[in-house]
Formats: C-alpha cells, sequence, structure tokens
C-alpha cells in the first residue's frame, strides 16, 4: 500500500490498490483505483499477470498439437477457441466439414456457453454479495461438465475439438442425457430468476450503473453480450454465420430488455440470461436435426498449411472469440494471435470507470465478465 | 462490398498504389498493404467515408518478417453499417521501427497497440499510453520477435523449470 | 402525488420480490441437497464412478508397446520418455524406459489417439497428490523387455484393468496411499 | 442481582463482608453470563453453517460430534492454534485492543437480557437504554480496528461500519419507543409487581406488541432491519464485504484476535434476536398462564426459557437465512434506507401508536378485534409465503424431502452412470474415429 499522494490543490486522493489477488478481481489482475472517498477519479487495470505466451507457444508446436494449449486461453470457454482455431485451420486448408462434426461442435459450444454463463451470472451475484445464487449455477454447471466428461474425458480444457471435425462420436444415450439435463435446466432459469433477477436490491445495484453507450462500445471495440447490452444488435453466429449455425433458429437478445437503460449493468446480466435460454433452444435443435455420417473429414497427419493467412471468428461467451493465423508453408504455425472479448472489455474499464463509487467497479468488472487468462493469454 | 472492390475504392480515393496479396493457395482472407506513411490516412478514410464505415476494429496485430527485416501490422476492420470486413497491413522496418497511432481513429486500438509495442517492439507516436502492457516493464527485448531468447532470469527467478523428464535419475521409486 | 406513489410502491416491489428469493432459499431446506461426501461417504470410488471417456493420469501397458514413439512425438509438451535399443546380441528391439512425467502432463490425449496398439492410456486414477514431485515420474519399465508386434487390425487386445499400472506406482502397499474409498455405509 | 444483595442483606454479616461477597457474586453471575453468551455465539456459527449448506444444496460441517454441532470448537481451536499476528506498521496497542473493545460491546449487553422470568443477571429499571447504549462500544472498537490495522481497505471497513451504525441506531430506537410508549416502562424483563416490557404483554401471539396493531408490526420489521444492519450482517455488510473490502475491518486480523470479532458478530446475532423476542414477541410469557403461576413455579419457569430461546432461535435463522440469500446494498443505498425510509416510517409508526393509545382504550372490543387482524393477516402472510416455497420446489421438478439434517446418503450414487456403454473404445485396436 503506498502512502496517500497529495494531487490537486486542496483534495487528498486515495490510492487503492484493488488486487492483484482480491475476491473480485477474477483472477490475477490489478487496479490501481484513485478514489476520493468511496466515489472513484479513476481506475486503471493492469494486466498481464496471467500471460503465458500462448501465442508465442505456436510457434514451436504442429497445428495438430496447438489444439490443447488454445484450451488454456480461457478455461471457461474452451470449446470457442478452440472452434476459432480449427476454423482458422481449415479456412487455410480449405477442407470441409462433414455437417455431424458441425453439430457436434454446436452442442459442444453451445453447452460450453451455458457453462461459462453460469459462472459468469453466478460471479456477478457474488461481487454483489449474494453467495447463494452462484453455487445453485455452480451446482448446473457441474452437470455441464459431467455431460461433457462423457462426451470427451475433460471437464474444463477440453481438447475435443479436432481439425477437420471432432474427436469423439456421441450415442443415443448421451443425446438422451442431454435431453433430460435441458428439461431439468429450464426451469431452474424461472427459479434464478424468482431468487435474484427480480431481486430489488440487486437491481438497485445493477440498473443505470456504468452505462457504456453503444457508440462507445462500438469504439471501444466491445462485443458480444456487452455490445448487445448497449443496443448494438449483432451476433457473430447470425450475421457472419459459421458452422451449422445458419440451421438453426434463435433470437440475438438485445437491450434494453426490462429495467434500466441499455448499456448498463443490469442490461449485460439479463442479456446473458437471455443467451442461456436461447442456447438451450439451439440445443434442443441440434437433437432433432443430428445428421448422421463422418465426425472428422479426411485431413492429413502432418498437416502443413499453405502460406497465407486467415482471421476466424466464433461468437464466444465473452464476445467474438477471433484467431489470427499466418502459414508459412510449413509444419508450425508461423503467428497465431488471439482476439478475445476480455481483452476489449478490460481496456474500456478505465474510461467508464470515473464518478462509480468502489462497489460499482466491482459490479462494472463482473458485468463485463472480464477473465484474466483470457485477457492476458 | 468484397475486399477485392475495397481495396480499389481505397486506391481511388488515396489515389496511391496499395499492394493486393492472396493466399498461396487463394485460402485463408486476402489482404492489401498500404505503405506506413499513408497508414493513418487509410484507416482514417476507413472509417469514415460512408461508403466504406468501418466502426469496429477487430483486431490489430503484427508479425515479425526478420526475412525481410520488416515487421507487418496488421487491422481486421469490421463494419456494422455496410456488414464488409477488410484486412489491412502496413509494414516498418524491423530495425527502428515506427508507426502513427490510430488511438485517435479507434479507442480500441490504444490496447491493441500496448501489445504490439511490448510484443514485437514497434513504437507508436501519438500514443497516449504507451507502455508495456504483458510484460513487466524491466523485462528485456520483445518475445514475439522471431530471435527472442529469453533471459535465463527474471530478478533471480530462473525463467525455466528443469524438464524431469530430461533431468530423470535412472530410478525413479527411490 | 406520483412521487409518493413511487415511494410505495418501490417498497411493496422490494417486499415482493425479496420474499419470493427468500421463498427460493427457504425451499431448499426441503430438497436433497446435491453434494456427495467425497472421498469417504460414497457407495462406490468416485474413480469407478468417472466415465468411460474420461482422463486421468497416463498409464502405459508395457506389454503391448511397439516401441514406435508416436506418442513421445505426439505429446505437445514432452512428458513422454521412451527408448528403444536395438540389442547387440539378439537383434531384437528392446525397450528401455518409458516414463510419463504425470506432474507435466496436461491430459490431452493426443498421445492414446496416436497410440497403434492401445498400449498408452488414460486411467480413471486423478488423486495425484504427493509429497515429493520426484514421486509423479511415472516409469513403466523396470528392465529391458522385447518390444510387442504391432496388432492385426481390428483385433481384440486383452490388457490388464485399467488404472492397475499406475496405481502400483501412485500407491505403493508400503506407503500409505489415499484412503481407497467406497463400501462403508455413510 | 437484586435477589442476590437483598439475601446478603438478610444475612446481617456487616457492611463489608457483605460487600465483599456481593462482589465475588457479580463475578460469578458475569463469567456464567459470558460463558453462556459464548457458547450461544459458538453454536450459532454451527448453526449458521449448516443452514448455509442447506439452503445452497450442500450438506455442511458434520464431522465433529453429532451432526457437527462441535465445529465450532474446532474452529476455535484452529483459530487459538493461529499465530497472532501484528503487522508492522500497525498500531500496536490500538489494533490489540480492538477486539476487546467490540467482545465488551456485545457481551456486556448480554447482562441485561432475559433468558427466563428471574432469569436475567440484572433487570435494570433502564434495561433497553442500557443495552441501547452500551453495544454502541462495538463502534468504537471496529473503528479502532480499522484505524489501526494501517491498511486502506480496513479503514474504510472501519469508517463504513461506524456512519452504518450510528445511522441505524436512529431507526432501531424510534421503533423501539414505540413499544416502551405501550409497555410504559424500560425494564426488560419485569414481574407482575413492577411491569417490564414482557410481563406487560401475554402469552398468546395477538396478546405480543409485534400483533398489537400494525403500527407495531411496521415497528418490528423496521427493528429487525435495523438490527441486522447493526450487526453488520448482508444485505448490510458493507463494513466486511467481500468482493469490495477484501474483508473490512478485520483484514489484518488473524488467529484469536480474529475469533473475538468472529465471536461477537455471532454473539450479536442472539442478542437481537434476544432483544426483539423481548419487545415483541411476548418473551417468556407462556400461553394461559398467569404471572404470578410462572413466578411460583420452577418447572413453568423453565417451560418459559425454552419458549424464550425457541422464539430467538426463530428469529436467529432469520437472520442467518436472510444473510444466504440477498445481495448487499451500496452505501449510498444504505443510508437513503435508512434517511428515506426507515427513520420517516418508524416516526409514522410512534405517531399512529400515540394516535392509538390515545383513542382505543386497552382491553376494549375494538382493541381486541385490532389484534386479531394484525396477527391473522401475519399469520395469512406466512401461508402464502410456504405456498410460494411448495410452489418453487414443484416448478423445478424436485421433490419434498425432510431430512433436514442431511443424514441420508442411501441412493444419491446412480449406478446406471457405470453402465454406460462406452466400454471398450479405447481397447480395440484400429484407428476408430471415436
Amino acid at each position: 500500500m503506498s502512502e496517500p499522494t497529495q494531487t490537486g490543490a486542496q483534495r487528498e486522493e486515495l490510492v487503492l490498490n484493488m488486487g492483484p489477488h482480491h475476491p473480485s478481481t477474477h483472477g490475477v489482475l490489478r487496479f490501481v483505483v484513485h478514489t476520493d472517498g468511496e466515489i472513484m477519479r479513476k481506475a486503471v487495470p493492469e494486466v498481464g499477470y496471467l500471460h503465458r505466451g500462448l501465442e508465442k507457444l505456436a510457434e514451436s508446436q504442429t497445428y495438430a498439437g496447438y489444439m490443447p494449449f488454445t484450451d488454456r486461453i480461457n478455461y471457461l470457454e474452451a470449446m470457442f477457441t478452440e472452434q476459432a482455431y480449427a476454423m482458422a485451420v481449415e479456412a487455410l486448408l480449405a477442407t470441409e466439414i462433414p455437417p455431424r462434426a458441425e453439430f457436434l461442435r454446436v452442442i459442444a459450444c453451445e453447452l460450453n456457453r451455458i457453462a461459462n454463463h453460469h459462472i459468469t451470472l453466478g460471479c456477478i451475484t457474488m461481487d454483489l454479495g449474494a453467495y447463494t445464487p452462484f453455487v445453485y449455477l455452480l451446482r448446473e454447471r457441474e452437470s455441464i461438465n459431467d455431460l461433457i466428461e462423457a462426451l470427451c474425458g475433460n471437464r474444463i480444457t477440453h481438447n475435443y475439438l479436432r481439425i477437420g471435425g471432432v474427436a469423439y462420436d456421441v450415442d443415443n444415450i448421451w443425446l438422451g442425457q442431454l435431453e433430460s439435463y435441458l428439461d431439468h435446466f429450464e426451469p431452474i432459469i424461472n427459479e434464478f430468476e424468482a431468487l435474484i433477477v427480480g431481486n430489488e436490491i440487486l437491481i438497485k445495484r445493477m440498473q443505470d450503473i456504468a452505462v457504456i453507450s453503444r457508440r462507445d462500445a462500438v469504439a471501444w471495440g466491445l462485443t458480444g453480450p456487452n455490445l448487445r447490452a448497449s443496443g448494438q444488435d449483432w451476433d457473430v453466429r447470425r450475421d457472419i454465420p459459421y458452422g451449422a449455425y445458419p440451421q438453426f433458429e434463435f433470437d440475438v437478445p438485445v437491450g434494453p430488455l426490462g429495467r434500466g437503460q441499455a448499456g448498463d449493468c443490469y442490461q449485460r446480466f439479463l442479456v446473458r440470461v437471455e443467451e442461456m435460454r436461447q442456447s438451450c433452444r439451439i440445443l434442443r435443435q441440434c437433437l432433432a436435426k443430428l445428421p448422421e455420417g463422418d465426425i472428422k473429414a479426411k485431413v492429413p497427419k502432418m498437416i502443413k498449411a499453405p502460406k497465407g493467412e486467415s482471421y476466424a471468428s466464433v461468437e464466444g461467451a465473452r464476445g467474438e472469440m477471433g484467431c489470427y493465423l499466418v502459414s508459412d508453408g510449413g509444419k508450425n504455425p508461423y503467428r497465431v494471435k488471439w482476439r478475445t472479448g476480455s481483452f476489449s472489455a478490460m481496456s474500456i474499464i478505465e474510461h467508464t470507470s470515473p464518478g462509480l463509487m468502489i462497489a460499482d467497479l466491482v459490479a462494472l468488472v463482473a458485468t463485463l465478465d472480464v477473465i484474466a487468462p483470457e485477457c492476458d493469454r | 462490398m468484397k475486399p477485392a472492390e475495397i481495396q480499389a475504392y481505397l486506391q481511388q480515393k488515396l489515389d496511391k498504389q496499395i499492394e493486393w496479396h492472396e493466399g498461396e493457395k487463394n485460402t485463408g482472407d486476402p489482404w492489401a498493404i498500404v505503405e506506413p506513411d499513408l497508414w493513418v490516412d487509410a484507416c482514417q478514410l476507413a472509417r469514415h467515408d460512408t461508403e466504406l464505415a468501418f466502426d469496429f476494429l477487430r483486431n490489430l496485430t503484427g508479425t515479425d518478417r526478420p526475412d525481410d527485416g520488416k515487421i507487418e501490422v496488421v487491422a481486421h476492420l469490421w463494419s456494422y453499417v455496410r456488414r464488409h470486413a477488410f484486412v489491412l497491413k502496413t509494414t516498418v522496418e524491423r530495425e527502428a521501427p515506427k508507426l502513427s497511432s490510430l488511438a485517435t481513429i479507434w479507442p480500441a486500438a490504444v490496447w491493441y497497440e500496448r501489445e504490439i509495442f511490448d510484443l514485437l517492439g514497434v513504437e507508436f507516436s501519438g500514443h497516449p499510453d504507451l507502455r508495456r502492457i504483458m510484460m513487466p516493464d524491466d523485462w528485456v527485448g520483445h518475445p514475439l520477435r522471431k530471435d527472442y531468447t529469453e533471459q535465463a532470469d527474471y530478478r533471480g527467478i530462473p525463467t525455466s523449470r528443469p524438464g524431469y523428464v530430461t533431468a530423470m535419475p535412472e530410478k525413479v521409486d527411490e | 402525488m406520483g412521487a409518493l406513489v413511487n415511494y410505495f410502491a418501490a417498497i411493496g416491489r422490494s417486499f415482493v420480490t425479496l420474499g419470493d428469493g427468500l421463498a427460493v432459499t427457504f425451499s431448499y431446506m426441503f430438497r436433497k441437497p446435491i453434494t456427495i461426501q467425497y472421498p469417504d461417504r460414497t457407495k462406490l470410488p468416485v474413480t469407478s464412478m468417472l466415465p468411460a471417456r474420461s482422463r486421468g493420469i497416463l498409464e502405459m501397458d508395457a506389454g503391448l508397446c511397439t516401441g514406435c514413439t508416436m506418442c513421445a512425438k505426439q505429446c505437445p509438451i514432452d512428458c513422454i520418455h521412451i527408448e528403444v535399443k536395438k540389442d547387440e546380441e539378439t537383434k531384437q528391439r528392446m525397450l528401455t524406459s518409458v516414463i510419463i512425467d504425470a506432474a507435466k502432463c496436461m491430459f490431452c490425449g493426443l498421445c492414446v489417439e496416436a497410440c497403434p496398439s492401445g498400449a498408452i492410456r488414460h486411467s480413471h486414477e486423478f488423486e495425484g497428490a504427493m509429497y515429493d514431485v520426484q514421486r509423479l515420474m511415472l516409469s513403466f519399465v523396470d528392465q529391458p523387455r522385447p518390444v510387442a508386434k504391432p496388432p492385426k487390425k481390428d483385433a481384440e487386445v486383452v490388457t490388464a484393468p485399467l488404472g492397475s499400472f499406475v496405481r502400483k506406482m501412485l500407491y505403493p502397499a508400503d506407503r500409505q496411499g489415499p484412503p481407497r474409498t467406497g463400501g462403508g455405509s455413510p | 442481582m437484586e435477589f442476590i444483595y437483598n439475601y446478603l442483606s438478610g444475612l446481617e454479616l456487616g457492611p463489608w463482608a457483605t460487600s465483599i461477597l456481593f462482589a465475588m457474586a457479580v463475578l460469578v453471575v458475569a463469567a456464567a453470563v459470558f460463558l453462556v453468551a459464548l457458547t450461544i455465539a459458538g453454536f450459532l456459527v454451527v448453526v449458521e453453517r449448516r443452514v448455509a449448506g442447506r439452503v445452497q444444496s450442500r450438506i455442511g460441517p458434520n464431522r465433529v460430534g453429532p451432526f457437527g454441532v462441535l465445529q465450532w470448537l474446532a474452529d476455535g481451536l484452529k483459530l487459538f492454534m493461529k499465530e497472532d499476528l501484528v503487522p508492522a506498521q500497525a498500531d500496536g496497542p490500538m489494533f490489540r485492543l480492538a477486539p476487546y473493545l467490540v467482545m465488551v460491546g456485545v457481551f456486556a449487553a448480554f447482562a441485561s437480557v432475559p433468558f427466563g422470568m428471574l432469569l436475567i443477571a440484572s433487570d435494570l429499571n433502564v434495561g433497553i437504554l442500557y443495552i441501547l447504549a452500551i453495544t454502541s462500544v462495538a463502534t468504537v472498537g471496529i473503528l479502532m480496528s480499522g484505524w489501526a490495522s494501517n491498511n486502506k481497505w480496513s479503514l474504510l471497513g472501519g469508517i463504513r461500519s461506524t456512519a452504518q451504525i450510528v445511522s441505524y441506531e436512529v431507526p432501531a430506537a424510534l421503533s423501539i419507543l414505540s413499544v416502551v410508549m405501550l409497555a410504559g416502562s424500560l425494564q426488560m424483563s419485569g414481574t407482575a409487581s413492577s411491569p417490564g416490557i414482557i410481563s406487560s404483554q401475554g402469552g398468546w401471539p395477538w396478546d405480543w406488541y409485534a400483533f398489537y396493531n400494525p403500527f407495531t408490526l411496521v415497528a418490528f420489521a423496521i427493528y429487525f432491519t435495523s438490527a441486522v444492519a447493526e450487526g453488520n450482517r448482508t444485505p448490510f455488510d458493507l463494513p466486511e464485504a467481500e468482493s469490495e473490502l477484501v474483508a473490512g475491518f478485520n483484514t489484518e486480523y488473524s488467529g484469536m484476535r480474529f475469533a473475538g470479532f468472529f465471536l461477537a458478530e455471532f454473539a450479536n446475532v442472539y442478542l437481537m434476536s434476544a432483544i426483539a423476542t423481548t419487545l415483541f414477541f411476548g418473551g417468556w410469557q407462556i400461553p394461559a398462564v398467569s404471572l404470578a403461576a410462572q413466578a411460583a413455579s420452577f418447572w413453568l419457569r423453565l417451560v418459559g426459557l425454552a419458549i424464550f430461546v425457541a422464539k430467538a432461535a426463530v428469529l436467529c435463522f432469520v437472520v442467518v437465512w436472510i444473510r444466504w440469500t440477498f445481495p448487499r446494498l451500496r452505501v449510498d443505498q444504505l443510508m437513503s434506507l435508512c434517511y428515506r425510509y426507515l427513520v420517516p416510517i418508524a416516526f409514522a409508526c410512534l405517531a399512529g401508536n400515540a394516535v392509538y393509545l390515545l383513542v382505543i382504550p386497552a382491553g376494549s372490543t375494538v382493541d381486541n378485534v385490532i389484534h386479531w387482524i394484525t396477527t391473522g393477516s401475519f399469520g395469512l402472510l406466512v401461508l402464502v409465503f410456504l405456498w410460494r416455497v411448495r410452489f418453487h420446489i414443484k416448478r423445478s421438478g424436485d421433490r419434498l424431502d425432510f431430512d433436514l439434517l442431511a443424514r441420508g446418503e442411501k441412493g444419491s450414487f446412480d449406478p446406471a452412470i457405470q453402465a454406460r456403454p462406452y466400454g471398450k473404445f479405447r481397447r480395440r485396436h484400429g484407428k476408430e474415429s471415436a
């Protein structure tokens, strides 16, 4: 803790060091908070504590061997990073993916999205002081993890996708389990709403707090739920269709929904609740339409992508998950760069924070859903 | 607009030759390369021209090309209004890489440029807050350069763990 | 007047929504808890409750290994170390050492996919907490042994039960391993 | 205490001997009360953890002692064994003193809290005033700990806590005033001869002050809210808001000193529940038993003790349960809740009660009918609430399960999981794509 610094003529500013280990900085992340009493003048995020050089690591891995590393970029949405990477390589190889594999990818990704939103919504409520909703959502997430473990063997870092398809097929028993999970889960969303979404204290804590206008959201490159909450009707799944998504019907929730104004914390919260419902809808359509066939296209054992570059983006749980891949024709990727939702979301905090209270910063960080490993890579 | 049309449009508006590249087997994304002194003008045009209206800077990054002695800076652009994408590149000298900042055009570029500065060592003039972002402030070198070698230790902490498999004793079980 | 209505509406709304939230949490007093009492009060050992694809600590059935070293080549982080030497007298390829660094392994399963004979596999053991990280260096070959022939396509391969090799190494009988769970009544 | 004093005076031992014996008796009683309060606080820790477990669909600690009731001893032992750290930059003496001040504030209040008829350390004739006054000492301790820690988070926590406690004393005192006005006494317990707050209520719910008229019901709600806020419990736990201030004023504390804060917090939960029971829920009054009858019989007083503790336990449960349900308020919202809502409404209740006392003669038919209506509407509220509980269980497709202590584990493991036919995909040779 540094000494309070004297700024300006008469008022003292309290410089607080929030993090790197603080209960509400998800992961290891530091904010230098300049406060005047409870009101913040500025909060500057300092990132990099979880930089593991995953982009540099790609340069020494084979194309197939890099797949498990992509899981580590964000352990909460590993399927999306895998999907983005696989799509980037496939774009260079010009591989056709079998339809069943595309469906399985959608199933895996949407399950992952629900699991991720469980954590996000739970963390929001926990950061606002309610512990129990977090536990309920974690319990639901465990069921999804069980499903994913039965599907691909790991609970968090899945390594399920392969270049050209997926690793394992599903059978009817697993699909039945998925269906019964959906039957169980959809009423749980209602229960969650009764418990916390309509809760007056929670609404008071989030409504009209830390408003990010649509203009700002676009300029700072916010994506995903954060962008939609600000009122920009945009979803990569619908607007730049990839995989099997054109075959599904789903709504894209866009703020303002319910109480509050577009771009405030409560909207970011509501958009995510609604997205869980839409993911359930997509999963049900997947179950109805799942085609038979191969689950992996023919790709050479040692992949050598032709010279060139590609940028593939998927709608991750935290916004656009993009993978920029450069190939020099060798067997290792020449350069991989990840464009992640948390990175942009983190960069807007300094811009949004002035005038908020310390408690609001917690709400802002939680609802922007910034995850330090995804930001730092 | 298609990327090729955008390239032609840019070329006409800027009144300069813009290089146009595609992947080896026409797979992946094509890209356009502008001269570094045109970089800000081209981006300004891309952002504010009503035909282009690239309001979303999707990604801004760099690639080290030691064979050419260059560092590429790549911007992936997207327009919510026109719904089209474009890949714009420029190259800077590897020895003393300097480029103008895009921070005034897209605020999102602030952090992306900090990252490029940190990991590739490109200096952006006119940047509001050019500090290292991922690595510690007193780190030596720019890790994403191809010829980068890690220092053996950082403030007395070794940067590598001995590989147990290779440094294995013959007998594991005591 | 409108302000007064808002004032009391806010009070009323708070009462209803907070009360409903209380009803949800109270209802859990009358529901079964979801948790189980790991590790000693489950009906079966947790390792036997895991799904078949579950990726636990790697193990190697050295009797099946063909010495092709595909697993070591595929491993992205080089945690598998295989040595194959040609015996000077018999001209037989001998498997001299197979060491898997379970502390380094990231459980991606790429080696298992690459293995042509099913020798390397993920067991369902996951309780790898040790006082010494060296004990997670799992060595599966004690003395040099001839490599196996690659099995024919679609042939059934009989191997020892899953986890029987790695369990010996992680929890030797002379050391106190983790409690083998299950069977006990709560 | 008067008993003892009168008894000792009756022995005619001379002033010195009487005084010394009395002082010794005081010490013994004080130690007894302290131990009882400590045990209650410790037991509440277990209750809190078990309730939290059940609320969160968990089991909670159940290994130490039967159903885990001795868990608090294990926790206490652990804290006792830990190193007592004082940060190098902290203000040592103040840092060490703070937990004791907090404990003194809370535990001294137990002197005037009744447990049953005549079972009270000192039934002061200004009992409630004494409690209000002495609990404020804890504020000083909290502020002191926040300041002395030399940690900005602690300081913020201490400041928040002080602002909060000082503010919420106003509505709490106002709502207590309503009851004091009805009872015409500040004495907590009282007897038939010297009427106190409990002894002027009755045994049946419609004789309690909570259901005396709608104003007192609201006054109870306000008192309860303010008491939760004064005790720094969720949704008003801003001084120790984990996600904002790490742990607030006790961030730097460890070992026994932390246990001091911890026990004081839980003792405070019982304290506020006991006060609410005394003021609003008829205390140790037994339905259909007169004060004289209870005073005469030891066994009836024991029943009264059980009734008192049961009522307080229900309120404790509510406090715990609220903690595990609600998010917390923000600082400015906390203040606006106090000054915009609680204080004006508490004033309105006070005025309403005064008018009620003037207009409606006590014991008249109208008076009785209003008691019954208030009681009935509260009962209706409880029924609606229970219906909602049933509704939530049904909607999420769960079954009712009355195994409150979560002893049963039977059938929780589904053998079908093992029968999943993924069996041989690894052992079979040949590149299976799956």
